[in-house]
């Protein structure tokens, strides 16, 4: 079988080219993804037709801009199936939501306070908290990480004793980035809001891979971009039930986000415009619309079924190489479209050079993760992440030159 | 131009050039204020009851044509009503400036039906009727001077 | 003469369409601006070629899209004459910029500080330093506005008794995006490094439209957007003296702005990452860098000499109508291709209403900018602003539309 | 992939798997570390120096196969060398790797040069050499244990 999506491909220009002078293999959507046709075009038509100032603006173009923004709010908000489309803030992408939600949460922390978290986190649904920690004195607490390769996922035993009513903020990613893990995050929501605490998810790596409903999880917050779901760069979500979002206090302040000024001070709207100062990412967001529409159109549970399989293609025919290291969850737990690994006695970054040279994107690297490695022994793993437009034989294509890797360095 | 010159000839620039009812209620008993951020338009709305019933009834603020002939409008059709018949009413007339409806009987509102062409207008049409349906919400007091 | 440059209209696809049933007048640059065909291929080519994470990846579209990326950083440092391209921290926009540059430089303001201002700052300029001023116990003190019609700019007498040196800060705009004064900034800087406080240049309404020198003016920040100088939307440019940058602490944290983390702490990278956390906007910074070349090809001195002759021409056009007040600078002075004016007894929104009717694009409300607007006595204005693509023509179109509302709303 | 083999095939295989000088140097006077916060290696150098030249040298740290060898083959390159002997051959290697130009002297070096074919590695080449510049300015102190 070539693809579950045999023809998904012509829809991105940016796959068609030679790497090297081999065909690309595009194994890095971990990072970022692809754009199809759909979004580009989405993003042509708004500048060459609608561009213009939102909001304040009562003139033909100001409100089509103003029209289109509010129908991608509203978009996003069916995607993930939010009550109410003033739950949906524009965000730059998921670093910045985590950001907005932390230093919001953080008015409310104060010593004795504990913000958990996991060991599988990317720097950026870890770093602000450890800010804030710092900040308001609150103690960062971490739910660890089982296995040798990572394998065991979250310890939820180690819950129980780390879930107290000192809990008063659970962030968690959604899938790791690094291990592939795909987390029970509704156990994990439910599980918090019976001690009182609220929940943030990263949702970085789920986003337009799996089915994703924020009333299903439970979730307070949950954060994401768009350019890892075929939408544009410099767009994304954070998403927080209404109550809380009004309750919290603005994060940047400036134009649109006021509803009066004197030379005193200011009052606030209320969310999503508290937290949208300045003029936003239109275009982004227009964009973002669109790549949802396109990954409706494909289906999710499709989408997610395809990731999967190449996964546990790509963990099979990987670990026919000698001296392969593979992380991350073993076969009948969940796994995401994300297979981390180390090879013998090559280096990450000297794996995915000479993997370039046959036309096929690797990240090699700490993956935004640093802690995790250093507690797995590895300055650095290689990692092939799937999209909908990937192929089985793209990861013969993989298998085969790492298998040459493998050869020369153990040679 | 002839929508819009319609829109403000009929009943708007009538109301917005004597308006009804303007001016602050010494004798209200409850009192609520909207604005638009968007614009910077405000309204503030004042009412004495009489058990039930809109007895007198006043606004004030500053806004566009539409928001200020839409306020004095507001006023002549809700006064001497009960706060149920101010409500009713006001679900008719956000009915016919959303959807340009021309109603058969509430004869005078039909000016305010052409305001369904120009979207971003609608706030000001419904902004007074907001804040009226604020007032009848709140508890009496006297008005605080 | 029809416009200084007969030939620009054609590369602005957005300029060719009708509203209501006219020709589009697109008079609401002040918001924002159209974008060139240049800008939107730009972006289409990033999409389709290079399109890929940036900074942690090794491969080929990585490196591609780093080098887009940093490359883009250069051309900003060239565009306003920085030292250094660490120099230039890519941000969503003005407002943005001026958050980071007011929360960082709040960390060392103290009661009996002072940060100064004016009074014709847009919010954007404006309520982060109330807020800084709240959170530190600084005192925001306001530069007066001259004139019953603003026309007087800024009180330059005043700035003797109000530059004091416990003065640490001096923020203020460029260009005022209601009065279209022109600030004479490089006086400023010089006056207030005299005291020993820091300049912040709100420049977005001048990037773009003026020639500009960081150099020259002696600033120490500097804040704009790309959306008003024909790039895309989300794309925008904190500007700081490369000494000062590193001294900051950072403001969003997260990916990619990390030296190390562990689970108790990180290490900030140098500017510009510090300030860059999360994947930033590659496709807004690649398109930015296109409107720059764009733009100076024009070239910017004939781009400033056409807008302030479109001014002055649709000053002296505009006050021909009976009733018409106009807000600004007179002749003689230094003034931008912004025109604020209140005509008569119809409110700016109205006014904004009946010339949309004829295809003309107006802004009207308090442009961001209320408290001015109140020391002027106005709820609102509307307003007329420039750029290099309109022409006389339209502003003819424009004289005979007011006339024809004040007519109908005198009459 | 005939460059990119050729080049790790020369020297740095060679000085990858066996690498010289490399462990901490317990009679070290001068200690530099740098990290390449991109991929995550870091490199520290021990010096031992006498009188103004390099009597000793070290280097410890992980990284992949460019950066170790290269530490290695620095080592090798400037052991016995006054600092400002040091200082050039390090100007001379950048050159090299930036480069690419195939040096007529200072033959070992010449595999090197393949580095510049793969920019985004050029900084794992260098990080050994930044490291001992650094260390060759410090004043000696003996090492902390
Ligand atoms: C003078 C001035 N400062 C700041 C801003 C805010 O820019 P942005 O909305 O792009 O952040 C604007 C534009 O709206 C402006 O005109
Ligand atoms: C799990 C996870 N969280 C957060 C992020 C940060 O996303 P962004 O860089 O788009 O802000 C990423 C991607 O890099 C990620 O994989």
């Amino acid at each position: 079988m070539s693809s579950v999506f045999p023809d998904l491909r012509p829809h991105f220009p940016a796959l068609h080219q030679t790497v090297n002078g081999k065909p690309l293999v595009y194994l890095d959507n971990g990072a970022t993804s692809h754009k199809p046709r759909a979004v580009i075009d989405a993003l042509v038509r708004y500048y060459e037709r609608d561009n213009s100032n939102v909001h304040r603006g009562l003139h033909a173009l100001s409100m089509r801009s103003t029209d289109s923004f509010e129908a991608a709010r509203a978009r996003v908000a069916a995607f993930i199936h939010a009550q109410d489309q003033a739950e949906i803030v524009f965000v730059r992408g998921t670093t910045e939501a985590v950001n907005i939600v932390a230093r919001g949460l953080g008015a409310q922390l104060k010593p004795g306070d504990v913000v958990l978290t996991t060991e599988m986190e990317h720097h950026s649904n870890l770093v602000p908290w450890q800010q804030v920690a710092k900040a308001t004195g609150a103690t960062l607490c971490y739910v660890p990480v089982l296995g040798a390769d990572g394998e065991g996922g979250l310890d939820l035993a180690a819950l129980d004793t780390l879930l107290t009513p000192q809990v008063k903020v659970f962030a968690f990613t959604h899938i790791s980035n690094t291990l592939g893990t795909i987390n029970p995050a509704a156990e994990l929501c439910r599980r918090a809001r019976a001690v009182g605490a609220l929940t943030v998810i990263d949702a970085a790596q789920s986003i337009g891979h799996e089915p994703l409903d924020v009333q299903a999880l439970g979730c307070d917050f949950l954060a994401f971009s768009g350019h890892k779901m075929c939408g544009p760069t410099g767009i994304g979500v954070l998403y927080g039930r209404r109550a809380l979002l009004d309750a919290m206090a603005p994060d940047e302040t400036g134009g649109g986000m006021v509803v009066s000024v004197d030379y005193q001070g200011a009052r606030w709207k209320p969310s999503p415009e508290r937290f949208e100062a300045g003029t936003p990412h239109v275009a982004g967001a227009v964009g973002l619309a669109a790549a949802m529409d396109y990954i409706d159109a494909v289906g999710r549970e499709s989408i997610a079924a395809h990731d999967h399989e190449l996964a546990a293609y790509a963990r099979q025919r990987l670990a026919e190489i000698p001296g392969m290291r593979i992380l991350g969850p073993t076969a009948g737990q969940p796994r995401a479209g994300i297979v981390s690994f180390a090879l013998g006695d090559a280096h990450a970054h000297d794996v995915v050079t000479f993997a370039d040279q046959d036309g096929i994107a690797l990240r090699g690297g700490h993956h935004c993760n640093q802690p995790l490695m250093r507690k797995l022994g590895l300055p650095s793993t290689a990692r092939a992440s799937f999209y909908l437009y990937n192929t089985r034989e793209e990861i013969d294509v993989l298998a085969a030159s790492l298998l040459k890797i493998q050869k020369f360095f153990a040679g | 131009m002839s929508d819009l010159t319609d829109l403000y000839q009929a009943v708007i620039l009538d109301h917005n050039k004597r308006p009804r009812n303007r001016g602050r209620l010494p004798t209200a008993t409850r009192v609520a204020s909207g604005d638009n951020p968007t614009c910077g338009d405000n309204c503030t709305v004042y009412l004495r009851m009489e058990g039930d019933r809109i007895a007198e009834i006043s606004f004030d603020g500053s806004g566009c044509a539409i928001s200020q002939a839409s306020a004095s409008f507001m006023t002549t059709q809700v006064k001497g009503r009960t706060a149920d018949e101010a409500t009713a009413r006001f679900a008719e007339f956000k009915d016919i400036v959303t959807t340009g409806r021309q109603p058969e009987d509430f004869s005078e509102v039909a000016a305010f039906a052409g305001v369904h062409a120009f979207p971003a207008r609608i706030k000001c049409a419904t902004l007074s009727w907001h804040a009226a349906i604020d007032a009848l919400k709140q508890p009496d007091q006297p008005l605080q001077s």
